[in-house]
């Protein structure tokens, strides 16, 4: 039985939430019963996860490979567990647990109704499950089909909210997401032109052997895809349709959107630029110099429009934005010190916006006021949420003991690594940026008189998501353990030239 | 233990002036008697043997060493003596002055400064209480607390805490030179560095010079001398200057008396030599210029100064020979220190009957004090070097010294000695002035008010006992204390040298009636034709240099702080203008991405979808370009490697 | 090993206590404050006793796949010792100046936490722990920056952010450069650079790590946040940006200087060369420009930009005495400096009088604070009763042992431009009307004046027997060179 | 030129989907009526399917159904056909969704005209 369990694991991950989602539109009238069945689902991917990290760690870097249906690697699907998939997955059951649990107490208030809620979660479980295939395939067109199935998620997640606004924003996200899905698409269908391939492992030994005959069509599958995962994992300028988006959002959506949803593409990317392509020919075509400069340009100009938001939600939303480039950034530099770094501020960024959107939701709903200059008073209120809040920045911003820094530190060693000076700078100056953005929220929240109102911090269950998350940041910073171990294997793995 | 009692007794007067508050007990007069007992003793146990000297127990970089050698006990024996005299005349006075307390709590503890000074056993020891009587005798120069009097203290204040600061890097200096810091009254040292030692001695020499009044650094001087109130100016003018020639005459023993030519730095002697001519002859020249009575005399104080520092260069460069100078230099500071301290004390008395220090105001006084005014006279003969009071020999040691010095040929002796006896003219002159325009000439009409002058008539007669008394014997003071003073400064040859010197001689005692003789009419003349009145160009003056220091400083502190402000608003500037441009940008495009193509306006999600499509066409054109090649399109090869984006091909 | 941690916990308890004592009235607030202020004393006094007694306190861990390390040495305990012993000082005197002030609640819970993130500054074993606490004391001394909440302290609180921030920026960079050479940034096994030798990019970790502390150090262009900082309350102007904030920057410098790259490999740097100057340049033009500033907090400002360098010039001038003078600095100036604010903060508070040009006849009716005020003065020229004398004595032996006698000449002109920054003031405040000896808002009372005459006292007491801190300063010397 | 028409000529499938792509990426950028953005959308996926298709065609390739009798028969592959179905699939479910929103815009808004609908938005 174990035996059994542990051997369809990996597609148990991706298949229970699909599942869950697809049968919760039948209790739509038992509100709790949903949420109730969300939350297990959300803890039973957890403990898959878990358990799944575990297995890798003890097999020392030896991906679990899972053909779907029995039918072997270049036919038929192919999963495949390595150590990223595993982080990736860590990740996604860590978030959206604690996302789930903030839901379950609101939701129903914040987009207007029980059946509307019930929506929410068969979108939100299947984001969940889109994102855990993501983590686990190992199939160029399966990553499309995920991608989609994930994109149309997010689209619903965002038009869940009962505002015409929402759905204006889902809609603009919408028309650029579906433009970039047909890049991908495009992509992949390049590749599959000059490999014959959709199985990673062996298009990547096949690219590897004729690109030279076609390198115009490399470069073409190269820049549709980069511009495909680009435009969904926001890179900066393709960041627009973000900000409206997230901000539009009910802030659990938003929080699992800014969290998870931009890795989930970022991961891909990853896998295709790395496990498809190459190292060896990101060299070659210089990609790994204009994603740097990517990057950089995203994490200053990301930086830069946050702090000119006085919308918590949006200047959060354009903080994503930024530290999408440093992702970007770790991607370029292309070493196993800056990869290990990306991975780990992949997974800690994670965990800290999904505080950081928790919280801002929790302070919205309780004061009815997104703007930041109104916020005066807010520490005094709600002390537990401005706590978490200011903890996520803190660690957000970078200060040793706090997981941004070690993501940060490692990004740091890796461009030192490459040798690139202005990467540095600019990995300290999103820093002191991210202090200019974040610190004024916390100063106006603790220092500003407060105005005579009733607000407290919201109930048990949110308290719980938010002290949750917290928690993990905290864990993360201290006792990154695991995490940068699977980090750091997963960055060799990227590096290992096939 | 003796020596640590010294500075430590006029201290615990102190806590007897807290215990008698409110009695008429005159306590400085009480501590300086003991102090005076002490010195007694102190002068016996060294002339009977070897130096003392006194280690505080105790750890660390600065242990306060103190010893006392003949010069030591010299030094000590006048201030205890000055302090003394100056005791019994002050209490009357300061009733008038007021501020009795804060000005007995000032000599106390400028007592115990000045004796810890004399008794230092270690350069760090000297600097310590060399600062303190800085410190305590400023309170007795702005005592008065106008405006005048705040001015004079600033100007003591700055000049001295320069002198401190000077001193302490002498100090350094000769640390550095030397490995390990040379003791007071320890003989020459054999410096590893002579260039540092020599910048070492020359900043200490500077350090003491200002305290000194040394030529140029006398500026402040006349300024504290004249408003402190009399008790204190005659303090000042004639024991705390002499702890700058104490101070000189210590580093002559570092640099080494009585050593030929070989010692580390050859040019202090004739350095001396020049600055003590200078000194001399600026302080008379601008005394002869005075109208105020007490400013005259602290021209003098400068005047004299001169010679000392003169007697002490000439002793430095004669070597060997030099045991003349030496022992001048000591006498005059003692016999200085006398007259200096009853001229002061004679002008007090006038003007605490008259309320007038102006010359031209006074006159005709020995009517209304016949006492005060014989006092004077003595006072006068004895500082203009009349034979038969203290001036005339130690004068007469100097010109020796000098005349023997000329007898080298060096153009800066020879001209030392010529200008010697002009400023023994100078100084003649200006004391007839003084004398003539105070008690003589015709009487001024001003208010004269009643008091008790007993104490004043004693405490002067008292000086001019000694001052007769040395005056008459001239010989006995130099072989009893002089002598052994230089023997204890290395300078072994300084009993022969005055061993076959008779003060009596006729052409001496020629030469300085001669001298008076010729000031007086200098002094006729000059009043006469108004000379006296002449006043000098501003910018030799001190407020006129302290100006000319301020415009100067001023302007150059204003134009760097306009610099400095316009280099700072121009960078604030800049970043505050590229940050707000910035950050407009970024609303701005945050707001609306809208652009126009043509006729065809781009707006919303259609711009987004375009910058997407125009991304991919950048990303695809890249390639393309370098694909074809297109040589005008290259980069600049300048570009950094990160920009570069080389192809594989 | 427990002495270092109640050491270090005994402010953040003692804060975080306060914080959660809302309602506590300020009597008990005032004894908590002072119990785990005296507590945090003594444990850091134990804890220097042991290290200067010879004995190796170390807690080191991995935390977050970094090694981490408290470990003070005898640098590290000199800096204790000065920053608790004025944080009792301090803390004193705030319950005279605080009392009737508002937020006092949020006043003391922040100076405690910052007391205890000085003390890991100063007990920090490796640069990762230095960087820590040196980050965090930004976060923990920003509220007070901003006590007073008005707009200005709140520009002033954001400026102070913003160079900090910077500045651990450029720290960080520095480190992990350090890192990556050397794969260890721990203090413990001698400098951490000379290993390698000289190495291509060395001059510009320097320049990195000199900029990063130099921001708190207030070297010339980075001082702006210093002055504009002076909108705090006194007793936080007086302890930590004439003090505890200042000297973490300075410490990190003198940290890098001798822990990191070693008097020896710093001396084949070209950059050992320039840094005297810089810190020269400071010095002078810092006192030109607190003789020019009317508000006297002001004028402090500035006055300690310059001191600052005094002590950087010690450090950069590699020679052990030039380090003797740096830390005879650090200890001696530490005690007059504070001794001045307190005697600003009396004046201010009691007379309502914060210009100099205002305070003619202040001396009369405050006679003692005056006079304490002008022993500080006295001492920050340099002059032998005060402790100052030996710091300058020591500085400018150094500089002349190691050839650089312009740099003496700097000290000797910096001493004499002192002069006309204080002495003026203090002549001044007994320069005017004697009459008025009563004042309105009270006297000086016990609370404020003690710790102030304390500590002109103890400057007295130092600069007449220097022995008594000297093996320290011995002890730090042996330690680097 | 030669290679250029001859490379057009025997790549004419792929032209045709870029001919297809532009004329999508126009109508999305410069339209501004909801539906046609939509319908812009749709035909820039059908660019990339023809493309993806065209990528699986082989000239003079018989269909891909096992011959037996015709062992070295040349197939046309199958599997870009086979995903393109898929394609199609996630594109309907794409254009379903869209077209909610767009009621949904229509409901609030009255109208279906983006640059109308940002309007009546800022009002």
């Amino acid at each position: 039985m174990t035996t059994t369990i542990e051997a369809h694991l990996p597609v148990f991950v991706v298949i229970m939430p699909l599942f869950v989602a697809f049968i919760l539109p039948t209790f739509a009238r038992r509100i709790r019963l949903v949420e109730g069945l969300v939350t297990a689902t959300t803890v039973l991917g957890f403990l898959g996860a878990g358990y799944l990290a575990s297995l890798v760690l003890i097999r020392n870097g030896n991906p679990i490979s899972y053909s779907l249906g029995g039918w072997p690697a270049p036919w038929g699907i192919q999963l495949s567990v390595g150590d990223l998939s595993c982080l990736f997955l860590l990740m996604v059951a860590s978030v959206s647990l604690p996302v789930a649990l903030f839901a379950a107490d609101n939701m129903t208030h914040e987009v207007g109704g029980p059946q509307r809620a019930t929506r929410f979660y068969v979108l939100y479980l299947l984001l969940g499950g889109a994102m855990a295939g993501m983590a686990v395939t190992s199939d160029l067109f399966n990553v499309f089909v995920l991608v989609e199935v994930a994109t149309l998620s997010c689209c619903g997640l965002v038009s869940s909210s009962n505002q015409p606004r929402a759905a204006e924003a889902a809609f603009n996200y919408l028309i650029l997401a579906t433009l970039g899905s047909a890049l991908i698409l495009g992509g992949i269908g390049f590749l599959y032109m000059i490999t014959g391939h959709l199985n990673m492992g062996f298009a990547s030994q096949e690219l590897n052997r004729v690109w030279q005959d076609y390198p115009h069509v490399v470069w073409m599958a190269l820049s549709f895809l980069l511009v495909g995962f680009g435009v969904k994992s926001a890179l900066f300028p393709l960041h627009v349709w973000l900000p409206d988006a997230h901000s539009a959002a009910p802030s659990p959506a938003s929080a699992i959107l800014s969290g998870l949803a931009v890795k989930g593409y970022a991961i891909c990317l990853i896998k295709v630029l790395f496990n498809v392509f190459g190292i060896a020919l990101i060299r070659d075509l210089s990609m790994h110099r204009i994603l740097t400069l990517l990057g950089m340009i995203a994490i200053i100009a990301g930086s830069l429009f946050a702090l000119t938001q006085d919308k918590l939600k949006r200047r959060l939303a354009f903080s994503t934005v930024a530290q999408v480039g440093y992702i970007f950034l770790g991607l370029g530099l292309a070493n196993s010190m800056s990869l290990t770094g990306t991975l780990f501020h992949m997974a800690s960024h994670a965990v800290i916006k999904s505080g950081l959107f928790l919280a801002a939701g929790a302070i919205i709903a309780a004061t009815g006021k997104d703007r930041i200059s109104e916020m005066a008073g807010v520490g005094k209120k709600m002390p537990i949420t401005m706590a978490v809040f200011t903890i996520c920045s803190v660690s957000l911003v970078g200060i040793p003991l706090f997981s941004g820094f070690i993501g940060k530190w490692n990004l740091l060693l890796g461009s030192l690594e490459a040798g690139n000076r202005l990467a540095q700078a600019v990995i300290i100056l999103g820093s002191v940026l991210c202090a200019g953005y974040l610190f004024p929220i916390i100063r106006v929240a603790y220092f500003e008189p407060a105005p005579a109102a009733d607000w407290q911090d919201p109930g048990l269950p949110q308290k719980t998501a938010l002290i949750l998350l917290a928690a993990w940041v905290m864990i993360l910073g201290a006792v990154p353990g695991p995490f940068l171990e699977l980090a750091k294997r997963a960055a060799l793995d990227l590096l290992v030239v096939k | 233990m003796l020596l640590i009692l010294l500075p430590i007794i006029p201290l615990l007067g102190i806590f007897a002036l807290r215990g008698t508050r409110g009695k008429s007990i005159n306590i400085p007069f009480a501590v300086s008697s003991v102090t005076l007992i002490l010195g007694q003793h102190l002068l016996r146990d060294v002339l009977g043997g070897n130096p003392l000297t006194y280690r505080l127990p105790v750890s660390g970089p600065f242990v306060p060493t103190f010893q006392a050698d003949a010069v030591s006990a010299i030094f000590v024996l006048l201030a205890a003596f000055l302090w003394w005299v100056v005791s019994i005349y002050s209490p009357e006075y300061m009733k008038q002055e007021g501020g009795t307390r804060r000005f007995e709590i000032c000599t106390l503890l400028t007592l115990a400064a000045v004796l810890g000074v004399f008794v230092a056993g270690d350069l760090f020891t000297l600097l310590l209480f060399f600062e303190l009587m800085t410190v305590t005798s400023f309170f007795w120069v702005v005592h008065r607390w106008n405006e005048e009097a705040i001015r004079a203290g600033y100007f003591y204040l700055f000049f001295s805490i320069a002198g401190g600061l000077l001193l302490a890097l002498g100090i350094v200096l000769i640390g550095t030179a030397t490995s390990s810091l040379p003791a007071v009254g320890a003989g020459p040292v054999t410096p590893l560095d002579s260039q540092a030692f020599s910048w070492g001695v020359a900043a200490i020499v500077a350090g003491f010079g200002i305290k000194a009044g040394m030529a140029p650094l006398h500026l402040w001087l006349p300024h504290a001398h004249s408003v402190a109130p009399t008790p204190a100016s005659a303090l000042l003018s004639g024991l705390l200057i002499k702890v700058g020639a104490y101070g000189l005459i210590r580093i002559g023993e570092l640099v080494g008396w009585g050593l030929e030519f070989g010692h580390a730095a050859t040019w202090l002697g004739p350095a001396l030599t020049l600055l003590g001519t200078c000194t001399m002859l600026v302080g008379v020249l601008a005394a002869l210029l005075q109208s105020d009575a007490k400013r005259l005399l602290a021209y003098h104080s400068v005047s004299q100064m001169g010679y000392i520092i003169l007697g002490l260069g000439v002793g430095l460069s004669l070597g060997k020979a030099g045991g003349l100078g030496l022992l001048g230099s000591i006498y005059h500071v003692v016999n200085h220190a006398l007259f200096k301290a009853a001229l002061f004390l004679g002008v007090g008395v006038i003007y605490i009957r008259t309320g007038e220090t102006n010359l031209y105001n006074l006159g005709g006084l020995w009517r209304s004090f016949p006492v005060t005014a014989v006092l004077m006279f003595l006072a006068v003969l004895g500082i203009t070097g009349a034979p038969g009071l203290n001036g005339y020999a130690s004068k007469t040691l100097l010109h020796h010294a000098v005349s023997e010095a000329a007898q080298t040929g060096l153009p800066l002796m020879v001209w030392a000695e010529r200008l010697f006896l002009v400023v023994g003219v100078g100084t003649a002159a200006s004391f007839a002035k003084l004398f003539y325009l105070t008690f003589l000439g015709k009487p001024a009409e001003i208010e004269i008010s009643d008091g008790r002058s007993q104490r004043f008539h004693v405490s002067m007669a008292l000086l001019a006992l000694v001052m007769v008394g040395i005056g008459l014997q001239p010989k006995l003071f130099l072989e009893a204390l002089a002598v052994p003073a230089a023997k204890a400064l290395g300078m072994e040859t300084a009993a022969a040298t005055i061993a076959d010197l008779s003060f009596w001689n006729a052409s001496d005692v020629m030469g300085m009636v001669i001298t008076l003789g010729l000031g007086i009419a200098v002094c006729w003349i000059g009043l006469t034709t108004g000379a006296f009145h002449w006043t000098p160009p501003r910018w030799l003056t001190l407020e006129g240099l302290r100006q000319i220091v301020l415009l100067g400083l001023g302007a150059v502190i204003r134009k760097g702080e306009g610099y400095y402000r316009s280099a700072m608003a121009f960078f604030s500037n800049i970043g505050s203008a590229i940050t707000s441009r910035l950050l407009s940008a970024c609303q701005r495009l945050d707001h609306s991405r809208d652009g126009t193509i043509g006729d065809i306006t781009l707006a919303g999600i259609s711009a987004d979808a375009a910058i997407l499509l125009v991304v991919l066409a950048v990303l695809i054109l890249l390639y393309a370009y370098i694909e074809l090649d297109l040589p005008s399109l290259r980069l600049p090869v300048s570009l950094p490697t990160w920009l570069r984006i080389p192809f594989h091909r | 090993m427990t002495d270092l941690v109640l050491a270090l916990l005994s402010g953040a308890v003692g804060g975080i206590l306060i914080g959660l004592m809302p309602r506590a009235g300020n009597r008990l607030r005032n004894i908590v404050a002072l119990v785990f202020s005296a507590a945090g004393t003594i444990f850091s006094w134990r804890v220097a006793g042991a290290v200067f007694a010879g004995h190796t306190i170390r807690i080191s861990g991995e935390i977050a796949g970094l090694a981490w390390s408290l470990q003070p040495d005898p640098l590290g305990a000199i800096f204790g010792l000065i920053v608790s012993t004025l944080w009792l000082f301090a803390g004193v005197y705030s319950f005279g100046y605080m009392a009737g002030e508002h937020k006092q609640r949020t006043y003391y819970t922040y100076f405690l936490l910052a007391f205890s993130v000085t003390l890991g500054v100063a007990f920090s074993g490796n640069l990762l722990a230095l960087y820590l606490f040196y980050e965090l004391l930004t976060f923990v001394t920003y509220p007070l920056v901003i006590h007073e909440r008005s707009s200005e302290a709140m520009k002033a609180g954001a400026k102070y952010i913003v160079y900090s921030l910077s500045g651990a920026g450029a720290i960080l960079i520095a480190i992990i450069v350090v890192y990556s050479w050397t794969g260890n940034l721990d203090f413990a096994g001698g400098p951490l650079l000379a290993a390698g030798g000289l190495r291509p990019g060395l001059g510009w970790v320097l320049a990195l790590f000199v900029a990063g502390f130099g921001v708190k150090a207030a070297i010339m262009p980075l001082h702006r946040w210093l002055p504009a900082a002076m909108c705090a309350p006194t007793p936080v102007s007086a302890l930590l940006h004439a003090v505890a904030v200042v000297y973490s920057g300075v410490y990190g410098i003198l940290r890098v200087v001798y822990s990191v790259f070693g008097h020896e490999l710093m001396g084949q740097l070209h950059l050992s060369d320039i840094l005297p100057w810089v810190a020269s340049f400071t010095i002078l033009v810092g006192v030109i420009i607190a003789t020019q500033q009317d508000v006297l907090k002001r004028r402090l400002a500035y006055h300690t930009v310059s001191q600052l360098s005094y002590i950087l010039l010690g450090a950069f001038t590699l020679h052990p005495w030039g380090l003797a003078g740096a830390i005879c600095h650090m200890i001696s100036y530490s005690t007059l400096k504070v001794t001045l604010f307190f005697a600003a903060g009396v004046i201010a508070k009691r007379t309502g009088k914060v210009r100099v040009s205002e305070m003619s006849g202040v001396g009369w009716q405050l006679p003692r604070t005056m006079a304490a005020f002008g022993v500080a003065s006295l001492g920050m020229i340099g002059m032998l009763p005060l402790n100052t004398f030996w710091s300058k004595y020591y500085l400018m032996r150094g500089s002349v042992a190691k050839g650089k006698w312009q740099l003496a000449l700097v000290l000797i002109t910096s001493g004499l431009i002192n002069a006309f920054c204080f002495i003026p003031t203090v002549v001044a405040a007994f320069a005017g009307e004697r009459g008025q000896l009563s004042l309105e808002k009270g006297s000086e009372t016990s609370l404020m004046l003690a710790p102030m005459l304390l500590l002109a006292g103890i400057a007295l007491l130092i600069g007449l027997w220097p022995g008594l801190v000297w093996p320290g300063v011995e002890a730090v010397v042996d330690w680097f060179f | 030129m030669r290679i250029l028409l001859d490379k057009l000529l025997v790549n004419y499938p792929y032209f045709a989907a870029m001919i297809l792509f532009i004329i999508g990426a126009f109508t999305v950028m410069t339209r501004s009526n909801l539906f046609k953005k939509l319908i812009g959308i749709n035909i820039m996926e059908s660019a990339i399917f023809l493309m993806f298709i065209a990528a699986g065609n082989i000239r003079g390739g018989a269909v891909p159904i096992l011959d037996e009798a015709n062992p070295q028969a040349v197939y046309i592959n199958p599997l870009p056909s086979a995903l393109m179905l898929t394609g199609i699939v996630v594109s309907v479910s794409v254009t379903a969704f869209a077209l909610a929103l767009i009621i949904r815009l229509y409901q609030s808004y009255g109208t279906t005209d983006a640059r109308r609908i940002a309007e009546l938005r800022k009002r």
